[in-house]
């Protein structure tokens, strides 16, 4: 506390001290807390620590800022993100080249278009069922489904009425995507076409519709 | 009639309603001039071209066809049989239209959810249990906690039977065009039938699969045929040279 | 660098001076060291941690040394231990009593909805096959099994004469559920949607989840 309003009052001139006075001391309580986001698996609330801690949310809240500031990019390898709806500790992409020499393999394998858009339709209607998902891409979304469930981007949610499957998407799918909450994500009407461009493509349909030039099969005279 | 040059460039393409997006969306294609089997050539073509066979495209692709077939089989019925259709043109339109949209809309957020993803790339989390001291202090379920009639639901909601199967899409599968090849090259031996007597009495889907039956023996060089005016009859000739033995296997 | 130098050159005497230099700024390579250790789940010697991060090991050492200083005890919640030859993070005696309160706090809902799923058709028709549990679910039973089997809900008995593992529900199960014995599970009659049909249970199940799957990728438009 000292050293933040000493810095406060008094910017150095001198790079190399401010640079040293920016990686504070942990108070105890901070300390607690680097340690249950260190040991814990899934994101952690304010509400979460405070209670382990045996602390007020505030306090909590408040040991979390000096935790952030100690793992901001740059300044640590371990970096305190928010996702999920919680914090957690992460790496960065900085110390990605190593982790992939020392653990052989890359972070997360790559989605493929049929996995994507399937997460897509999951992670938008949600509780979705499989033959939904299946309706809506135009094919069988069965394989990307099953891939999906094994990594863990999505879950069973229940059976609709009738007796499909539902999925949902996990934490996990929050995490590797970098999102706080599902609702982060953008209104998926933006994607559509204008109006105008609507208009004109059910024209066009009704167009192929209406026409009966030709109506047998055209004699392939190319 | 010259058919408009398709060039499907397929390596972007990964799903159907897309392509046929794609497709309608160029104003030079008219689904009726579109010849499927083109298509289906442009698509194994490809393929060679690749060397290898991507089974997911490739069953993306068979399906797409099938949609083709179906909505251009509702295109090419004549006027006289559209109280037969179970669907308007314009209805079928709307239907097609919306779906397209709607595979379009999750084909644009599939991208937003990868450029996620990338940016994501290079950030890991730590993947290792707790250590064992702390693990004994998770607490195991009270013994009473979960609820056997949980169990019982369970059961129930799995007897129930799912309603029954659009009964559409079952006379879809009905007619395949290897039955219809054979039915045509029965009909060749006598050198010569009008379109009109190979389909006698046939429903729709019938009708729609015996012309993809008909192109087939056009693309094997087994028969031609002439149409000389617009809803004329059209006269099915059998091509003297024709190898007429050969099977279209599981063409349909 | 020059930090350290200067600390080992000339230590001070100022107790507040030096707690605050013990906290310094990580450079490039010790932020790397600090991130493959989080991830880690195993000790790491210097000479794994110098092939990772592509430098010598005598660098690694340094890194680590650095390393060490900020992540000692009382500085920081998560600390450096060396342990069988390697280097490893754990969090400190002062932590334990909070991520002991973390990790007893009572958790929701137990069973997911598949692993319901999948105990309810173990205990109704034990013993019962996984393929037999995928056949009427519609969808892998797999990982619900996995997890069933690790919390000691059900367990092996023996294989059918296809050579399918079979399972049964365990003691464990029969405390959970509250009961005495398998034969106090409720009759299914209240819950079944046709309770005129005959057939015996298993039967209809398998034919309901075959009805279900269709046998086939649903065709677009159903």
């Amino acid at each position: 506390m000292s050293q933040e309003q000493e810095r406060e009052l008094e910017p150095s001139a001198d790079g190399s001290a401010v640079a040293v006075e920016s990686a504070p001391e942990l108070d105890e309580l901070a300390c607690t807390v680097e340690a249950l986001l260190f040991l814990a698996s899934d994101p952690l609330t304010p509400q979460e620590l405070a209670d382990a801690a045996g602390v007020q949310e505030a306090e909590a809240k408040a040991a979390l800022e000096a935790v952030a500031e100690r793992h901001a990019p740059g300044a640590s390898g371990i970096q305190l993100r928010e996702l999920a709806g919680g914090y957690t500790f992460a790496t960065g992409p900085e110390s990605e080249e190593a982790a992939k020499r020392l653990f052989s393999r890359p972070r997360a394998a790559t989605l493929t278009p049929a996995q994507a858009e399937t997460l897509a339709i999951v992670a938008y209607l949600q509780p979705v069922s499989r033959p939904e998902i299946t309706r809506i891409r135009g094919v069988s979304a069965d394989s990307a489904a099953s891939t999906l469930l094994e990594r863990g981007l999505i879950e069973e949610s229940g059976r609709s009425q009738f007796g499909a499957v539902m999925y949902r998407t996990t934490t996990q799918f929050l995490k590797l995507f970098g999102m706080n909450a599902i609702d982060e994500l953008p209104d998926v009407a933006q994607w559509d076409p204008t109006p105008e461009e609507q208009a004109q493509l059910r024209e066009r349909l009704l167009r192929a519709g209406e026409a009966r030039t030709g109506g047998g099969p055209a004699p392939a005279g190319e | 009639m010259t058919l408009p040059a398709l060039d499907l460039d397929l390596d972007v393409f990964s799903g159907p309603f897309d392509l046929l997006l794609a497709l309608v969306l160029r104003e030079e294609i008219d689904l009726l001039e579109l010849e499927l089997a083109d298509v289906v050539l442009a698509y194994l073509d490809h393929l060679e071209g690749r060397g290898e066979l991507d089974l997911e495209t490739a069953t993306e692709f068979i399906v797409l066809i099938a949609a083709l077939l179906e909505l251009k089989s509702r295109l090419m019925l004549a006027e006289d049989e559209q109280e037969l259709l179970d669907v308007e043109p314009g209805e079928a339109a709307e239907e097609l239209l919306e779906r397209m949209l709607l595979a379009r809309r999750f084909r644009s957020a599939s991208r937003y959810l990868q450029e996620l993803f990338a940016r994501e790339a290079g950030v890991r989390f730590r993947n290792a249990p707790p250590p064992a001291h702390l693990r004994k202090a998770m607490p195991a379920p009270a013994a009473g906690s979960e609820q056997p009639q949980a169990l019982g639901e369970a059961i129930g909601r799995l007897l129930r039977m799912p309603p029954t199967i659009n009964l559409r899409h079952i006379s879809l599968q009905r007619v395949t065009v290897a039955e219809r090849l054979a039915h045509l090259r029965g009909l060749l031996r006598r050198g010569r039938f009008s379109f009109d007597e190979a389909v006698r009495d046939a429903d729709r889907m019938t009708v729609a699969v015996t012309v993809f039956a008909l192109l087939e023996l056009y693309k094997r060089g087994e028969a031609w045929w002439e149409q000389d005016e617009s809803f004329g009859e059209i006269a099915v000739h059998a091509v003297a040279s024709a190898p007429v033995a050969g099977a279209v296997a599981s063409a349909g």
